[in-house]
């Protein structure tokens, strides 16, 4: 019995929800044969995980703040990039731009802080750090338009290249550099938090930073923006055709720079949201967002509404499995980007089936027909 | 093929159908845009997998799970797009197939593949990268694979759609040769005159669904047609004669070169009146496509004017071009290249061209699926829904969209290319009428085309292009095939053939005298230019 | 101790009151910690805190499997993660959290604010409170100076007057600036000749580079020894296939270079651990009382609390008369009677009948730019290297 | 200062530390050549690197690490066709996703051996010495560059063959002729016969599987020695951009590494240099790490630029690179 493989015309909701349960069961109870080699019993872990430890947890309004603080800036630059993957532009330039645009927004907390009040540095912060990164990715942009240059790759090195000039800056100890704490003999980044910090508004004893809001008001806008308006629909068409683009009169190397720059301007933004709310800079500040972001904004097929669900679910399954692993001394946190890689693996798997099906081939009388 | 049946998703493309190929025939398959042709065929050649049916191959049932299968039966098939690695020579695109062509590549492969082009017949250097070959290279070159892997049946999808007159000939003796030797050959095809004149049999198609078998000398067109599209239709192209207006769009002086830097249209004259179709004929590469291009501003113009209802658009972008009413359809080789988005929905594609007028930030999406569902019921374009991705379509009725949408503009000048390029008669016909239609309503039309019969017909005037420069405007009426194909080769030129009328100006010309100065200042300081390079040279 | 029970070990419940006091509390007694890298390293910085943390426990009764919670690979200065570790540890009931890396300092001392209920105790840095939050930090800079000493004595075997030394970074750290000029002080005092090339790799861990370092100090600047301070044993490794000499850092480096290595500075961090698990669990959940028990907001320990040393000697390497040549000179450090960077340096001769006399004179502290730092006689200057304001080379240090 | 033997160290240090980013590279060539572009670089040479190191200890033989780091590649390359080839998923998603789980098996294989002795390599003679430098008789004692360039161990001139043969295999041979058709047009060459899924299969196997062996040789430079930063540190990221540089030209790779060498060696020798030629090259020693660390990225950067702007004639990018074939598609 031979297979072959034809299209699915459409898959139900329903059937995909459910396809995708089961992947990410089959990756767990993968993870769960490892955990039970080392002796863990994979169900507290799981458990452990996916309540990231709040239950029974007298700070768990604490967890669920640090929860969002991951939750914010991965949604956020998963969304700035499906802006640009919508338009078949792969900006894997993540990591870098957020970097620069926490730099620059860190750069404007130092220099403003002081003499502004604190709104207006916040919300110049936001700006600076978009300009920064939109910048640091439009340059790649105009590359791409004027000579083609490669953005997979370009963006890729310039992660490098800025997370070096971070490290620079970290490390670097001189009259200039107002970025380390003057008072610390040993280089240190200085915090801010003094001058300006996004506030949070109190639930009880949580506290609800606003830019957990924001981040879903722009999720709301960006899904608007691609879905129903004109540059949506642009954009739509570039990533489709670019042949297309230019014979409806179309201005494509407008389009993708305007695209390009607005995506690495939101991940800027996400880095401003990041370095406000920690109030301090880092050469680890991405956390790889940068890179997770990719990951979810493909996985959510570039739908803005489905990002938020999936980058709830990644956070969740990376904070969970540091706050796992705390408990499990045997676990090494190595065991938790296993587990993602075989979650995704299967994910993708399983997407293959949402799309595909297999059927049997009827034999066509004697096999050897065809020699 | 016995009750073979295919589906995609909710499309049935094929429902079984049946087909016999005879030893050292060939047949013609018949039907319209989307009836399951290429299906069908792409399952003999191991592309598809039949859902159901069987497939016998000199009475024994075989099954065909891949093009290798294909290749070891003796089936051979000339895609309608085709399949050759662009960066590759004639020759290693033979040899990638070869079987047994030992592990090191042989440095000779070159000449073994000369030699056996020169035994079928054929005029192909193998030391030529497909990328620098003509439309008519590239075919040929696909039925030299076919024949070199040994196919005993050979398929053809659309092989002439892009061929000149002359080529078309030679590939017709091609074909018939390989019929006296014995192949059998599957030639898919549009145009009725080459069923009739080619072909043994004929298989029709009709929604998917077998009709029938005939020998082409007991039928005619009329028949054939009937088959086909299911009832009667009228085979005559009309030509309403309508009251011209003044010129809408002049062309003076126009100088374009083409992307490898050669002129591809020189100094040429020539005007479009609102109510006339110009023909435009001349075989491939003689400017047609950088001629339309610059007209829809995608292809910057060397020198000269384009004067639109007194307004000289040279220079300007696409998009304002197509604000003064100038649209452009044009069908490329590959129909998807230009004018449609592939992935987007055919509401998605209507909206194109006009969604930057809506008011406000958003795009109006209601407007375009009524546009669809218009273009839909006027064209009979088949499809499950205005929803549906154009990539999913068959090629013509991709084009049918395509053509719907920039009818839908409300253009006062239309500039189509090939049109009809792979449509089938009944859907030719509305395309037609459609243009027909347009004319009669003061539109101009600049209709490139290939069929020279169609141009006789349809057309008011013909212009003939040969290598960039233009050998005369004739009238349709008073014209014949033979005249048109002498200047199409350049072997007569008519564009002086009234002393008293500059060729190509219109009487009562839209052109200002100051254009006219500018215009000349314009060209003198270029050839004063080319001068000085010319001398720097020396 | 494999096969432990696994449950979760946090658990909202309180425990049972009636029970032995002072055991009960000791069963309830939970010890967090912050690990820049994984808790399962087998060399380096974090593995010798783990294995200070572990051993400490086990000799107070607690048991590491069960009453240790650690959060590992938290960046050097990440905020939010540094703080969403310590809320995890505070979430986990621990009674007192350790954060080793100075980059979590900051982060600290604002936890400890917010959470007056617990203990922080953080290593390498400069900021506490009078209450629960400390900070420890160690005199390794005298452990280095006897691995020098153990250099020089083998420069002086060899003839070769050339150290080379592989250093996370230079001058910017006092960390790292004091350990080298430990290092080159120990080494003149047995070789006055002795120079040592100094490499900065600009990252504390980066293996390749450590490797590639350690041999371009061999071959290039013919370095015969080759010290060092960073996580691996990597340039150990590269001077026993080069076939010259090493001083190991962090741990003891012998089975890794066992042809190579001499000795090397050690930390004893348990001794730090004990101390303070023990002044936490005597605070009996007042954490405000910690800093108190534990005689102030910095704890500062070096050989005379054995809280650094050197790594057992390698006999099969080390110059003759070097194990006695060491324990002279740690017996005057030990005692309190001459320290490191002072305006005294020692003398240390080893005889041809194995005795080791060890002489001290009155001589200038210089750097190697010619500035005096400490005038001959002067006092000792090793708060420089805990304030962190030591920024300079001693003579006899070039950077390679 | 011993001037020529800085220079000496200098060439000789460029070919130590830079013929994983050949082997990744000729091996992302392979697969790139079969059409697909596999960004798992990294997490395939960290699984080869750690598979091979422990088998090939614990088996005391050079020849088994070889084997075992090719075939822990290739299981790599496995999984990436069944995802991409069979299951048509994004390829770029799923090659990120492979460092990501890449690099959680090598720590955690490494971590999970901290129970046992982790095995230094000075413990095993059979691989000590199958590691040791053979200096080729004659060109190693070349001046200046003979000790640079030809007194290596068999892993570096085991990876200048297979650039070469890969070259041979790519330009000279019928299945290197087919590979390269179906890189180009996947379509063209599955109507001739060719079958695309098996010869991608093969390909991305044996090109991860070389990656692999990239891994198996930094770890065998490091003598095993484990931490928690990883042997690959950033090859395999490199070793993508140079594919480029290469122009997809495995012969060409040998020289992108020796420039990408060139340069990234610096951070080493950069200030040996200095000092050994301080009027010319002093510069060298105030240039700030982070500069030389961030040098192999921005270089690759500049040359990309660089070649996109000549847009020269023959690139060898496959036209199918990145798109995944289906046969029905269309
Ligand atoms: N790969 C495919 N995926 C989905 N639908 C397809 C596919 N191939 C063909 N179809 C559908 O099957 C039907 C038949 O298409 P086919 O290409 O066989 O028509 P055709 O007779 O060759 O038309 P044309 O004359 O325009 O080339 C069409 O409705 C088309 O949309
Ligand atoms: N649209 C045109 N473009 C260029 N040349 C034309 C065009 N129409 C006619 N001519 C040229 O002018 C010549 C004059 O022919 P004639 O006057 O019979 O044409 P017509 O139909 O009257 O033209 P018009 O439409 O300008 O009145 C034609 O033979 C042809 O060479
Ligand atoms: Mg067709
Ligand atoms: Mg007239």
């Amino acid at each position: 019995m031979r297979f072959h493989v034809v299209k699915r015309d459409g898959c139900p909701l329903w059937k995909k929800l459910g396809l995708y349960v089961l992947a990410v069961l089959a990756a767990l109870i993968l993870g769960g044969v490892v955990l039970l080699a080392l002796g863990v019993d994979p169900l507290a872990y799981y458990s452990r995980m996916f309540t990231m430890g709040m239950v029974g947890n007298k700070i768990a309004y604490k967890t669920f703040e640090n929860y969002l603080k991951v939750f914010v800036p991965l949604a956020l630059t998963s969304v700035a990039l499906s802006l640009a993957f919508k338009m078949r532009f792969w900006n894997i330039g993540g990591e870098g731009q957020f970097i620069l645009g926490a730099v620059a927004a860190a750069t404007v907390a130092f220099k403003l802080g002081p003499v502004l009040p604190s709104a207006a540095t916040l919300l110049l912060m936001c700006l600076a750090g978009m300009l920064a990164a939109g910048v640091y990715g439009a340059i790649v942009a105009v590359l791409k338009v004027k000579f083609g240059t490669n953005e997979t790759l370009m963006t890729l090195m310039l992660n490098y290249v800025a997370l070096y000039f971070v490290t620079f800056l970290g490390e670097t100890q001189a009259d200039w550099n107002f970025y380390l704490d003057k008072s610390s003999a040993r280089p240190m980044f200085a915090t801010f938090s003094q001058y300006a910090a996004f506030p949070r508004i109190p639930l009880g004893k949580f506290g609800l930073n606003v830019c957990v809001i924001f981040t879903f008001v722009i999720g709301i806008l960006v899904f608007v923006y691609l879905k129903y308006t004109k540059h949506g629909y642009e954009i739509a068409v570039v990533g489709d055709s670019v042949g297309t683009a230019r014979y409806a009169g179309m201005k494509v190397d407008r389009i993708v720079l305007r695209t390009v720059f607005l995506s690495a301007c939101l991940i800027g933004l996400a880095a401003a949201f990041k370095v406000g709310t920690a109030g301090v800079l880092a050469t680890s500040i991405t956390d790889d967002v940068g890179w997770t972001g990719i990951i979810v904004a493909w996985l959510s097929q570039m739908n803005t509404a489905v990002i938020f669900v999936v980058s709830a679910l990644i956070g969740m399954l990376r904070y969970g499995s540091t706050v796992a692993a705390a408990t499990f001394a045997r676990v090494d946190s190595s065991f938790a980007n296993m587990l993602q890689g075989a979650i995704l693996f299967l994910v993708l798997a399983a997407d293959f089936c949402t799309r595909f099906k297999v059927v049997p081939v009827k034999k066509g009388g004697n096999d050897n027909g065809n020699g | 093929m016995r009750g073979i049946t295919k589906t995609f998703g909710s499309v049935t493309a094929n429902h079984n159908v049946h087909l016999d190929l005879r030893q050292g025939e060939i047949l013609a398959l018949l039907g319209e845009n989307g009836s399951g042709k290429t299906t069908l065929m792409n399952m003999l050649s191991g592309i598809y997998q039949p859902d159901a049916g069987e497939i016998l191959v000199e009475g024994k049932p075989v099954s065909i799970n891949s093009p290798e299968d294909a290749k070891k039966l003796g089936i051979g098939m000339v895609h309608q797009h085709f399949k050759l690695v662009d960066v590759f020579t004639a020759a290693d695109n033979i040899w990638m197939g070869k079987e047994k062509a030992g592990f090191t590549l042989k440095k000779d492969r070159c000449r073994e593949i000369q030699d056996m082009v020169g035994r079928f017949g054929f005029a192909l250097d193998p030391g030529k990268k497909v990328c620098n070959m003509a439309v008519s290279e590239k075919q040929t070159l696909e039925i030299i694979k076919v024949l070199y892997y040994g196919a005993k049946v050979i398929i053809l999808d659309e092989p002439t759609a892009v061929l000149t007159v002359q080529e078309i000939e030679k590939l017709f003796a091609v074909l018939r040769r390989m019929r006296d030797e014995g192949h059998s050959i599957i030639i898919i095809t549009h145009k009725l005159n080459e069923v009739m004149e080619l072909s043994d049999r004929v298989a029709i198609l009709r929604k998917g669904e077998y009709i029938t078998t005939v020998d082409t000398a007991q039928t005619n067109e009329q028949e054939l047609t009937e088959w086909m599209v299911g009832r009667k239709i009228d085979l005559n192209i009309q030509r309403p004669v309508v009251e011209k207006t003044r010129p809408l769009l002049e062309i003076r002086d126009l100088t374009i070169r083409s992307d490898e830097g050669a002129v591809a249209i020189d100094h040429v004259n020539f005007y479009i009146r609102g109510g006339e179709i110009l023909g435009v004929a001349g075989i491939a590469g003689c400017g047609q496509k950088e001629l339309c291009e610059a007209i829809a501003g995608l292809r910057p113009v060397q020198s000269g004017l384009m004067i639109h209802k007194g307004d000289n658009i040279v220079g300007l972008s696409p998009k304002a071009i197509l604000e003064k009413g100038i649209s452009m359809s044009f069908i490329p080789e590959d129909r998807l290249g230009m004018g449609l988005a592939p992935s987007l929905s055919i509401t998605d594609n209507m909206i194109l061209k006009n969604y930057a007028l809506a008011k406000g930030p958003f795009v109006d999406r209601k407007g375009g699926r009524a546009d669809a569902e218009h273009v839909i019921q006027e064209l009979e374009v088949v499809t499950p829904s205005t929803e549906t991705p154009v990539r999913r379509l068959s090629g013509g009725n991709v084009q049918k969209v395509l053509l719907g949408r920039e009818i839908k503009a409300g253009p006062n000048v239309i500039v189509t290319a090939y049109p009809v390029r792979g449509l089938d008669i009944n859907s030719s016909y509305a395309i037609y009428h459609i243009l027909n239609q347009q004319k009669q309503s003061g539109v101009g039309i600049l209709f490139v085309g290939e069929d020279l019969d169609v141009m006789l017909a349809l057309c008011d005037k013909i212009m003939v292009l040969c290598h960039g420069k233009v050998m005369g405007v004739v009238h349709a009426h008073k014209t014949t095939k033979e005249e048109l194909g002498l200047m199409m080769t350049g072997a007569l030129d008519l564009s002086n053939r009234y002393e008293d009328k500059p060729a190509g100006y219109a009487k009562d010309t839209n052109i200002t005298p100051q254009e006219l100065a500018q215009l000349e200042r314009q060209n003198r300081e270029q050839t004063e230019a080319e001068q000085a390079v010319e001398q720097e040279e020396k | 101790a494999c096969g432990g029970n696994s449950t979760p070990a946090a658990s909202g419940s309180t425990g049972s009151a009636s029970s032995e006091a002072g055991s009960a509390a000791n069963a309830d007694f939970k010890v967090g910690a912050i690990y820049i890298n994984s808790k399962n390293d087998t060399a380096g910085y974090t593995y010798a805190h783990h294995n200070g943390i572990t051993k400490a426990m086990e000799e107070l009764g607690l048991d590491p499997d069960s009453q240790l919670v650690i959060v590992d690979e938290v960046h050097d200065n990440n905020y939010d993660g540094i703080a969403s570790a310590v809320d995890t540890l505070v979430a986990a009931d621990c009674n007192i959290i350790f954060g080793i890396s100075f980059g979590y300092m900051q982060a600290m001392a604002d936890k400890a604010q917010e959470y007056p209920d617990v203990i922080f105790s953080h290593a390498t840095g400069y900021m506490s409170n009078d209450t629960n939050f400390n900070n420890y930090f160690g005199r390794i800079y005298q452990a280095r100076y006897l691995a020098g000493v153990a250099a020089g004595l083998k420069s002086l075997e060899t003839g070769n007057n050339n150290l080379g030394y592989v250093s996370a970074f230079g001058t910017e750290y006092a960390e790292t600036c004091s350990g080298i000029n430990g290092f080159t002080l120990g080494a003149q005092a047995v070789n006055p000749n002795a120079k040592v090339y100094v490499k900065e790799l600009g990252d504390w861990a980066d293996e390749v580079n450590e490797s590639a370092f350690a041999k371009e100090l061999i071959q290039n600047y013919n370095c015969g020894v080759i010290s060092q301070h960073c996580d691996s044993a990597q340039p150990q490794i590269a001077a026993q296939d080069a076939g010259v000499f090493g001083c190991g850092y962090n741990s003891d480096m012998t089975a890794d270079a066992p042809k190579a290595h001499l000795t090397a500075a050690i930390w004893n961090w348990n001794v730090y651990y004990h101390t303070a698990i023990q002044a936490a669990m005597d605070c009996n959940g007042d954490a405000s009382q910690f800093v108190t028990k534990m005689g102030g907001g910095a704890y500062y320990g070096g050989l005379a609390q054995d809280f650094v040393d050197v790594s057992p000697l390698n006999q099969d390497t080390v110059a003759p008369g070097t194990d006695a040549a060491i324990e002279a000179v740690k017996a005057k450090i030990v005692s309190g009677e001459w320290d490191v960077f002072s305006g005294v340096k020692l003398h240390v001769n080893v005889n041809t009948d194995g005795t080791v006399s060890v002489d001290q004179a009155d001589e200038a502290l210089v750097d190697n730019a010619g500035n005096e730092i400490v005038a001959a006689g002067g006092p000792s200057v090793e708060d420089s290297v805990i304030t962190g304001s030591m920024n300079y080379f001693v003579a006899g240090v070039e950077e390679a | 200062m011993d001037k020529l033997g800085v220079v000496t160290s200098f060439v000789h240090n460029i070919v130590v530390y830079n013929i994983p980013l050949l082997y990744g590279t000729v091996g992302e060539i392979m697969v790139e050549k079969s059409g697909s572009l596999n960004l798992g670089v990294e997490g395939i040479m960290a699984v080869g690197a750690i598979f091979g190191y422990i088998i090939g200890c614990y088996t005391n033989s050079l020849l088994i690490g070889i084997l075992t780091a090719f075939l822990a590649g290739a299981l790599c390359g496995l999984l990436f066709a069944a995802l991409t080839v069979s299951l048509q998923a994004n390829q770029n998603i799923t090659g990120l996703t492979l460092t990501t789980f890449g690099l959680g098996v090598y720590f955690f294989v490494g971590n999970g051996l901290k129970a046992v002795r982790w095995p230094a390599m000075n413990d095993y003679s059979g691989i000590k010495n199958g590691f040791a430098n053979l200096p080729i008789p004659g060109l190693s004692k070349l001046p200046l560059i003979g000790e640079g360039l030809f007194d290596h161990n068999l892993l570096v001139y085991l990876g200048v063959v297979i650039a070469i043969v890969a070259w041979w295999y790519l330009n000279r041979t019928t299945p290197g002729l087919r590979l390269r058709a179906v890189g180009e047009n996947p379509g063209a060459a599955d109507s001739v016969g060719v079958n695309v899924k098996r010869f991608q299969y093969i390909h991305i196997c044996i090109g991860c599987g070389i990656m692999g062996l990239g891994g198996y040789y930094m770890g065998l430079n490091m003598s095993g020695s484990f931490s928690s930063s990883c042997w690959i540190n950033g090859y395999g990221w490199i070793a993508v951009a140079l594919v480029i540089f290469a122009n997809w030209n495995p012969a060409l790779a040998i020289l992108g590494t020796f420039v990408f060498g060139f340069f990234s060696t610096l951070r080493v020798s950069g200030s040996s240099l200095a000092a050994a030629f301080p009027a010319a090259l002093g510069w060298l020693a105030k240039v700030p790490t982070q500069l030389y660390q961030a040098l192999p990225f921005l270089i690759t950067a500049v040359v990309l630029v660089a070649t996109s702007v000549r847009k020269r004639e023959g690139s060898g990018c496959p036209a199918a690179l990145g798109l995944n074939y289906f046969r029905e598609e269309r």
